[in-house]
């Protein structure tokens, strides 16, 4: 019997064995609790995917990738893939979770989870050394992981941490509604405790398995603590690369680091340009090989440089989905009968071949994926315009009714997927009317509108985003859904480790979600993209996240 | 004495009214403009009763190959929604919208020059100096100003629209009305007790008419730019209507494969604009005094 | 030697004014022989002119007359070989010196254009280039013509200039032209004709537009230049009185044809073609006032080139009209006597014309003032404070009844003291007594109901008098209603009627628009619509101006018929003084904002005490041949800017008769009689002083006019 | 002539300080708090607030304009940059200098910083669009203007007419078809980088194509329409019936006068390439002044659309001045005696 750093890890191994826990969920789980992913893999009897050898990897040259280069604030409330790709190349996470979920340590040596999963180990690498000279210690990381608990600065990791690190107290005062205001602190003093140098140890208030999948979310940089959370040229980081220049709308510029502690980079250097928002800037700047790809290119635009002869295609299968949410308090929505009706109103297949083009696969209105670990399957249901109607009519509405939806003009694809889902509740009798806004107005109202159109990244875990989007008051609960029942299987399922049980839960909290629940959710977007063929060691990763320092160049 | 004016005059049209209009018929410029634009508004204004099929419904089984065929004859957009179709409801659309914010911002401006050009003095001067200051704005920054800030829809570019135009059209307005009101028979009519509202309504404005017509011409082919241009930007008017700036956006992305798809609606916003600006140029030739 | 040249009035083919050498067998020096001209239109084919003969012999001054329309400026510009791009000659020929001018290649044109044939044109102002110096403009043709260098030519340019005596030449060259007057312009004009010495000058109406006095200085230049360059000149003028003084031979154009041609004192003594006699019997002369002789006017209107009757052009308009023999396809032109032609199949049968009888009445002279102008000024403020001063203590009164004429030149202030009068302006102070009402700062918004009805306006210009977007009878209608003359849709139809018979126009004209009337017609309608507010003062501001002299005629007549018999007062505007002397009882000259003299129109006419009065006077040009050689009183120099008006007596400046007085101190009011005043330092009773500053034209041709 | 130029400098001044309070109206009918959309979507309305708090949003319209103004003109320092602020916006100028537009919301920089590279970028593309459509108006201009209705004249308008109807995205989306996919020669984008493996001069054909295509036809027909006009003056035929050619004739005297009327909207052509160039920059990616103002606009950045309006402004008054000018060069009518 081998040495497991968790006592879980046999049980997970016997599930394994006698077929009760899927490869990909024994993959996953095993790692979390701290297994090497090559000795999960043997476990696992496959071989682990390697990426190209550090030797065999030509050096030198520029890489340009087309990207959106967006102002960035703060690397700790950075909230785009865009914003994040941009200063990943510079500052670094804790850990990484890969394209086939299985996350590793990345800037910790290794973690150690304690039996309950309430005490989690994290060694720090004593090799890293800031790009300034300093080495990177314990002391840095809890001043970060603290930073991002501090409501003050408004990071999304808050929501992420509520519930084991971070608990919500109210604050005593009233806001103009007259409600409690709320406000989160950690829930003890000790929640981030540095052990010594390189080891730090995070002490929760209650079982978390997901802690090293939580640490790799996009804002979790381990910043330098002297620059106060600023980011710009040559700010400080552990990563690969220094940036020496950075104008937004226009690009982000680096060089790479001769004393980097990992493997790579590669590239001299590596630049992001600012393409705009018009998609065919993009297919024009990679047709007259302006740059060597795109960080993403929707199924439209794949389909228009597919032929090209110098670039290759990527995909990969991502849980970023959109959701057409309807508020349950608003009048028109109150009755489930039409939160119902407009589910069964969509042709999902048909949403998918059109605003898609094929690129996603159906999904099932609980946004949980059959690639979360944690999925299950519920019988699946059709188009139904009849029962649609019959619900409708029970609810009150046998003429259907209208409706403004809000959505956004770009991407694309999102209002496509708009416009394709309202012609389809048309034939239900609801009539949509489209109410494009501009991002920044969109964003303004994407909370308040009654019935709104919302896309949803890519995470690993499906309950990552049920905690975010559908617990009562949760912070981007966008539909105001609030259910006691759904809240409380939820935490459990947060709590179960084993899958079986798990899954029995997630069943319960699928199916409150298609019997009560308040979105419309057509489909799963495949992701993709297009780089140049000289390119090599690229990977697209479902989160849309470059790692420039694992890319080479190819030269012709 | 013979009276006079007993025989008729023979060169002249015996309705100079229709006359007017009917010079237009000799303009070949104002012909083919005219076809144009009528092509669209004929078009639009069948649309509901024309066999077309549904503007917004996707064909999923077109989209496999959307190039034209018999059963969608310009072919169909990237969502599978028959372009031709989408063209003439795009057309109810552009030539609803344009015209009428057209209109407003002539009753607007023909209402400022008309009073400044008349009053002159304190009220021209203010009224010019208000118009100057929105006119120094760079009209597409004045649209995306406002369009961003107060969202589109019909109204907003209606009011962007009459705050971009009037003070162009009011300064025409105030140029013409400052020579005719010189003329002899607005003196003629203040001398026989006429109110100023009435000289400037009966007396004056049927004299402007030819030049605002013009005018009123050019500005639709240059709102339909504009609305197509906002479209473009993701200004415009909210999908699922067919707005053709919009069709040229939502299909850049495919020019290379599917080119149709931005190209048949720009064509459109081309004809239609063109057809506008003919009718202008033909009208200013065939009512050249 | 200006004197020589008026009184030729022989045919210039028998003078030898060219290098001395005989020629009264000599070729003409252009030769048009049945000229026809069409303008070829999208539609229809106009032909301006049918068939043209007439000869130009050389040295001599032919005069080309006719009414607007008639085809005279377009054979002109057909010699030059510039008809535009619809217009061409499809027959006949144009011989000049012997060569042929139609089909004439571009490169053959540019040669006879400015170099042997030039061009005077009707308005200097847009016949001069705005944007380049006047020495650029003249230069050009030396450059062009002669090869000069810039040097050179701009030597000649200054030479010529002070030729056609504008004073600093060498300063002129360096000024644009809108920083010149009308009349120095005009000057310029000449000069860059006459720089390449052509042969030929082609003149169009080459004072139109000038005022009088301007006008004599012009055509006393042109006289001398002629003989001095021995240019022959084709005179094109509506004019009879220009003509008849500045040419040897005439032809009298209608519709397009020649229907008398003469020479001058012939044709002016003996007239034979009824048209011929109509133009000369309907232009008002000083001699006549409308208590003496009634204007005869012509009936009718001009054919328009689509309408052409058959045979005489002139038949339908024709009293003596005999279908038969005048509408007869092929009518020539028959000799009277040698050198005297006319067109007409009747004209044995024609003496000259009955002149109208007596027709006016003498007014009711006891009768109460009408309207009384007491002091009246008015100033516009100009930037800077400066006040322009277009009226000045202006004071006169109206009878009841009576017309009082205001005279003088553009920009006097007359037509300023009409819209004051009638409140379309304000006086700055003065009173206007009207009905025992001050009115003179009453503007017409301000004026009730009753007063506005009571004062009614005549404009000057056709073309603007009526809305072109409303129907002729529009503004009648308006009137009734507002006025509430007549109440109820039928009766006022039944006015507007009335009226318009009233002033001799078809009823059924009433709901054409004003594009499809003539001039006269528009008039007309405008005449009818100041009557129809029942006014009980009209002020007319030049009225007939813009008309032809037939036309004018017609009008004027209507004009005091309607006046006579409805008693209105009238305030009448004109810059003509033959006009004047037929339709007014009394007359006001004004000079520059102020009256210089005022009397009856016996007075004036008698004996004009002022100075320019007597300068008006002179520059009337009479179509009687014996009349018309008397000299004129030229004037030197433009009337002053009303900004800066002069200190002493305005008139100072410009006056030939100024004492030392007078650009010192303020003339004093002298009163003649109890109806005659001037204001002048000269007292005219204590006989005529001749100043240094007096000259007679005849003797300051040859200096420098001081423009 | 200094009385007319202080007056107008007066007059331009008081045109700016209205359009700028304009810009600040005009923005409060903005749904949408600045705060909001610099902080994001995932922001709570605490930190909403708080920001809005610190970035001093909430207090009155005249407050903050009176206060933007003073900050502008160097009289106060800018409160967002003191470091007290919590807002970390450092201006390496200082808080408080003459032309001080404030930090940029969006770009979180000054917008000194921000603006002028990018009005430099669209200059140089608006310059060299500039320089196109002059010399090719004029010459379609005088070209079809001298004989009206002419053969030269029909053909030339209607490719003038035609071309004024395609807007920039689709004469952009023709000419990428044609040069940059189906026959590729020229860069599909054109972000001024030298990096990309094309010359800046290549990347510039295609956005300035787009410009003169849609901008030359329209002055060309104000130029032809001038010409028209000035060819049926009495003037000309005094030239011709000088006996000059048709050149001298043009050249001595009926181009100056063609040029009068249109120098104006020649000029106007400016303020049009500076901020119009909106499309052109969208479609080629052209990172210039229009996107910006864009940019700026949809995100509410009050501060930099602030300048950007200014600096369109002034140089929309300053072409007219120098309209004015040229005019009175060109037509000594009026020129100031």
């Amino acid at each position: 019997m081998e040495e497991y750093p968790h006592p879980k890890i046999p049980a997970l191994v016997d599930d394994f064995k006698s077929e009760k826990l899927g490869r990909r969920e024994f993959l996953r789980f095993a790692t979390l609790l701290g297994l090497s992913a090559s000795a999960a893999y043997s476990i696992a009897g496959i071989a682990m995917p390697m990426g190209a050898k550090a030797d065999d990897m030509p050096k030198g040259g520029n890489l340009r990738i087309g990207m959106r280069c967006m102002e960035i604030k703060d690397p700790h409330l950075a909230d785009f893939a865009e914003r994040s790709n941009v200063i990943r190349q510079v500052c670094e996470y804790l850990t990484f979770t890969d394209r086939n979920n299985i996350t590793h340590p990345y800037l910790l040596e290794k973690w150690e989870a304690s039996d309950d999963l309430k005490t989690w180990i994290l060694h720090v690498r004593k090799d890293v050394k800031w790009h300034k000279g300093k080495p990177l210690t314990a002391d840095d990381v809890v001043w970060n992981l603290k930073r991002v608990c501090d409501p003050a600065i408004g990071s999304s990791m808050l929501g992420l941490f509520t519930g084991y690190l971070v608990e919500e107290y109210d604050t005593g005062e009233k806001d103009s509604a007259g409600n409690a205001k709320k406000s989160s602190r950690l829930w003890s003093d000790k929640a981030i405790e540095k052990v010594d140098d390189y080891t730090v140890r995070l002490n929760c208030s209650s079982p978390q398995i997901a802690v090293p999948e939580h640490l790799f979310h996009y804002p979790m940089f381990i910043l330098d603590p002297e620059e106060k959370g600023s980011f710009g040229p040559g700010a400080n980081g552990t990563g690969p690369f220094e940036m020496t220049e950075f104008t937004v709308g226009k690009n982000a510029k680096y060089k790479a680091r001769t004393d980097y502690w990992g493997t790579g980079p590669y590239l001299d250097t590596f630049e992001f340009v600012d393409l705009g928002d018009n998609p065919g800037a993009g297919i024009a700047a990679v047709a007259s090989k302006q740059v060597d790809g795109l960080s993403e290119a929707d199924a439209v635009q794949i389909n228009s440089m597919k032929n090209f002869p110098h670039v290759a295609v990527y995909k990969v299968e991502t849980t970023q989905t959109i959701v057409a949410r309807m508020h349950p308090d608003n009048d028109l929505f109150k009755d489930k009968r039409v939160r119902q009706a407009m589910r069964f109103a969509i042709d999902r297949e048909k949403v998918i071949q059109t605003s898609l083009l094929g690129a996603g696969t159906p999904a099932e209105d609980h946004h949980v994926a059959p690639s979360h670990p944690e999925y299950a399957a519920l019988p699946k249901y059709p188009r139904d315009i009849e029962k649609a109607k019959k619900l409708l009519a029970d609810a009150g509405f046998p003429d259907g009714f209208e409706t403004d939806m809000v959505t956004r003009p770009d991407p694309i694809w999102e209002l496509n997927t708009a416009q394709v889902l309202a012609e389809q509740f048309k034939d239900i009798g609801v009539k949509v009317n489209i109410k494009s806004l501009p991002s920044a107005q969109y964003w303004e109202v994407w909370t308040k509108a009654p019935f709104s159109l919302t896309a949803w990244g890519h995470r690993p875990l499906a309950v990552m985003t049920l905690s975010l989007a559908y617990r009562s008051n949760a912070a981007w609960n966008e539909s105001n859904y609030s259910n006691p029942e759904f809240d409380k299987l939820l935490t459990e399922a947060e709590g179960i480790l084993d899958p079986k049980q798990r899954s029995v839960v997630m069943a319960k909290i699928e199916g409150i979600m298609q019997d009560d629940g308040p979105i419309v959710q057509p489909f799963w977007r495949i992701f993709s993209t297009v780089i140049d063929k000289k390119v090599k060691g690229f990977e697209l990763h479902p989160s849309q996240y470059i790692f420039a320092h694992q890319y080479a160049i190819v030269q012709a | 004495m013979a009276l006079e004016g007993t025989a008729p005059l023979m060169n002249v049209a015996k309705r100079p009214a229709r006359a007017k209009w009917r010079r237009i018929f000799r303009s070949k410029t104002a012909l083919v403009g005219l076809f144009l634009v009528s092509f669209w508004v004929v078009l639009a204004v069948l649309a509901p009763i024309l066999p077309l099929q549904s503007p917004t419904k996707p064909d999923v089984m077109a989209m496999a190959n959307p190039f034209p065929s018999a059963a969608h004859w310009l072919g169909v957009d990237i969502l599978g929604r028959d372009i031709l179709a989408r063209l003439i409801f795009g057309a109810r659309t552009v030539l609803l919208v344009a015209p009428l914010s057209v209109a407003v911002a002539m009753t607007v401006g023909i209402s400022m020059g008309m009073v400044a050009g008349y009053y002159g003095g304190q009220v021209d001067a203010v009224i010019s100096r208000f118009s100057d200051i929105i006119l120094a704005f760079p009209v597409l920054v004045l649209y995306v100003v406002l369009i961003a800030n107060i969202g589109p829809s019909v109204i907003n570019i209606v009011i962007a629209t009459t705050i971009a135009s009037a003070p162009g059209i009011g300064r025409i307005t105030r140029g013409l009305v400052l020579g005719l009101k010189q003329q002899e028979y607005v003196a003629a009519a203040r001398l026989r007790a006429e109110s100023t509202l009435y000289i400037m309504l009966v007396e004056l404005l049927p004299n402007c008419r030819g030049m605002l017509i013009v005018d009123g011409c050019l500005r639709i082919g240059y709102t339909i730019i504009t609305i197509g241009i906002l479209g473009f930007l993701g200004l415009g008017l909210p999908p699922p209507n067919p707005d053709w700036g919009g069709m040229v956006k939502e299909s850049t992305t495919v020019l290379n494969v599917w080119p149709f798809m931005s190209v048949e609606p720009s064509i459109a916003i081309v004809s239609l604009v063109l057809g506008f600006n003919l009718l202008a140029d033909g009208l200013r030739e065939a009512w050249k005094p | 030697m200006n004197m020589e040249v008026r009184n030729a009035q022989r045919p210039a083919s028998q003078l030898d004014l060219s290098n001395g050498i005989p020629c009264t067998a000599q070729e003409p020096l252009l030769q048009i022989h049945d000229l026809r001209i069409e303008f070829r239109g999208k539609d229809e084919t106009v032909v301006a002119v049918p068939g043209l003969s007439l000869d130009v012999m050389r040295g001599e001054s032919y005069g080309l007359v006719g009414e607007s329309g008639c085809g005279k400026s377009t054979t002109a510009m057909a010699i030059l070989g510039y008809l535009g791009r619809t217009g061409a000659v499809t027959n006949g020929s144009i011989r000049f010196d012997g060569e042929e001018l139609v089909g004439a290649s571009p490169r053959q044109l540019r040669k006879v254009r400015g170099r042997r044939i030039a061009m005077v044109y009707q308005d200097p102002m847009s016949a001069l280039n705005p944007v380049r110096t006047i020495g650029a403009q003249l230069a050009e043709v030396p450059r062009i013509h002669l090869g000069t260098g810039r040097a050179q030519a701009l030597e000649m340019a200054r030479a010529m200039l002070r030729d056609v005596r504008l004073p600093d030449a060498g300063d002129m060259l360096k000024r644009y032209p809108h920083q010149l007057s009308g009349g120095q312009q005009q000057r310029v004009v000449i000069a860059m004709a006459l720089l390449a010495r052509p042969s030929l000058l082609l003149l169009d109406e080459p004072t139109t537009g000038l005022d009088v006095t301007v006008e004599a200085a012009v055509l006393d230049l042109i006289a001398e230049l002629r003989h001095r360059y021995q240019t022959s000149l084709l005179f094109i003028s509506h004019n009879l009185g220009l003509i008849a003084e500045s040419c040897d031979r005439l032809g009298i154009m209608y519709s397009g044809e020649l229907v008398e041609e003469g020479a001058t004192g012939e044709i002016f003594r003996r007239p034979r073609h009824p048209y011929t006699q109509g133009l000369i019997a309907c232009i008002p002369d000083v001699d006549s006032d409308k208590h003496s002789r009634s204007l005869a006017a012509i009936p009718g209107h001009i054919p328009l080139p689509q309408e052409r009757p058959q045979g005489c052009l002139f038949g339908p308009r024709c009293d003596g009209f005999v279908a038969g023999s005048c509408d007869r396809v092929d009518l020539k032109p028959d000799e009277v006597e040698p050198g005297h032609q006319v067109k007409c199949a009747r004209w044995r049968d024609f003496s000259r014309r009955e002149e109208a009888a007596v027709v006016v009445p003498d007014g009711d002279r006891d009768a109460g003032d009408a309207i009384c102008l007491t002091n009246v000024t008015k100033l516009y403020g100009t930037s800077r404070g400066r006040s322009l001063k277009a009226n000045e203590a202006v004071t006169f009164s109206v009878k009841e009844a009576e017309i009082v004429a205001l005279v003088g030149e553009s920009g006097c202030g007359k037509s300023t003291l009409a819209r004051i009068v009638t409140g379309l302006d304000q006086a700055t102070s003065g009173q206007i007594r009207l009905a025992d009402r001050n009115i003179a700062e009453l503007q017409a918004r301000a004026r009730p109901k009753k007063l506005l009805q009571s004062v009614q306006m005549i404009f000057q210009n056709p073309d603007s008098t009526l809305n072109p977007s409303h129907s002729a009878a529009f503004s009648i209608r308006r009137s009734l209603i507002k006025f509430g003359i007549r109440k109820g849709k039928a009766a006022v139809d039944r006015r507007v009627r009335e009226l318009l018979e009233m002033v001799r126009l078809n009823p059924d004209l009433a709901e054409r628009k004003p594009e499809q009337l003539s001039g006269g017609q528009k008039q007309r309608i405008a005449i009818a619509r100041a009557f129809a507010a029942d006014p009980s003062l009209i002020v007319a501001d030049e009225p007939v101006s813009a008309l032809d002299v037939s036309v004018q005629a017609a009008v004027v007549t209507l004009l005091l018929d309607i006046q006579r018999a409805n008693k209105t007062t009238m305030l009448f505007i004109s810059h003509d003084l033959a006009l004047v002397r037929h339709v007014a009882d009394k007359v006001v000259v004004m000079y520059l904002g102020k009256v210089m003299e005022q009397g009856t129109v016996a007075e004036i006419f008698g004996g004009a005490a002022h100075p320019y009065t007597q300068a008006l006077l002179s520059s009337i040009r009479s179509t009687d041949p014996d009349r018309s050689k008397a000299a004129h009183i030229q004037l030197r120099g433009e009337m002053p800017s009303p900004v800066d008006v002069p200190r002493g007596c305005r008139f100072a400046t410009r006056c030939h008769r100024k004492l030392g007085i007078c650009e010192q101190e303020a003339p004093p009011l002298r009163r003649l009689s109890s109806s005659h005043e001037i204001l002048c330092h000269i007292d005219p009773t204590a006989g005529q002083t001749v100043s240094d500053g007096a000259t007679r034209s005849a003797d300051i041709t040859r200096e420098p006019a001081n423009d | 002539m200094t009385r007319f130029l202080c007056k107008r400098l007066i007059m331009m001044m008081v045109t700016m300080l209205c359009a700028s309070f304009l810009v600040f109206a005009v923005c409060e009918f903005s749904p949408g708090s600045v705060a909001r959309k610099s902080l994001g979507p995932f922001a709570t309305q605490q930190q909403v607030d708080l920001l809005s708090k610190k970035l001093r949003a909430t207090d009155p319209l005249p407050v903050r304009y009176s206060r933007w103004l003073g900050v502008l003109l160097g009289l106060i320092p800018d409160p967002l940059q003191a470091p007290d602020s919590g807002l970390n916006f450092n201006d390496p100028r200082g808080a408080q200098y003459f032309g001080n537009f404030g930090y940029s919301t969006l770009n979180k920089l000054p917008v000194n910083d921000v603006i002028w590279n990018r009005l430099k970028n669209t200059a140089v593309l608006a310059g060299l669009a500039f320089a196109l459509i002059v010399p090719l108006s004029i010459i379609f201009g005088i070209l079809s203007g001298l004989k009206e209705g002419g053969a030269l004249d029909r053909f030339l308008s209607v490719i003038c007419i035609t071309f004024t109807s395609i807007p920039e995205f689709a004469s952009g989306v023709f000419l990428v078809t044609l040069f940059v996919i189906l026959w590729p020669l020229l860069p599909g984008t054109s972000q001024l980088d030298p990096g990309s493996g094309w010359s800046i001069p290549s990347q510039l054909v295609l956005p300035v194509a787009v410009l003169v295509i849609y901008d030359f036809g329209y002055v060309a027909r104000m130029i032809r329409v001038s010409m028209i006009g000035v060819m049926e003056r009495p003037f000309i035929r005094t030239a011709v019936l000088k006996g000059m050619n048709t050149r001298q004739v043009i050249f001595g005297h009926a181009l100056r006068n063609a040029m009068i009327a249109p120098f104006t909207v020649l000029l106007l052509q400016i303020n049009f390439l500076v901020s119009g160039v909106v499309v052109t920059e969208l479609v080629f990616a052209y990172p210039g002044f229009g996107r910006l103002l864009l940019d700026a606009s949809l995100f509410g950045d009050i501060a930099t659309l602030e300048a950007a309006t200014l600096v369109t402004v002034a140089i929309a008054v300053t072409t007219q001045l120098v309209g004015d000018l040229g005019y009175m060069l060109l037509d000594p009518r009026i020129r100031v005696k």
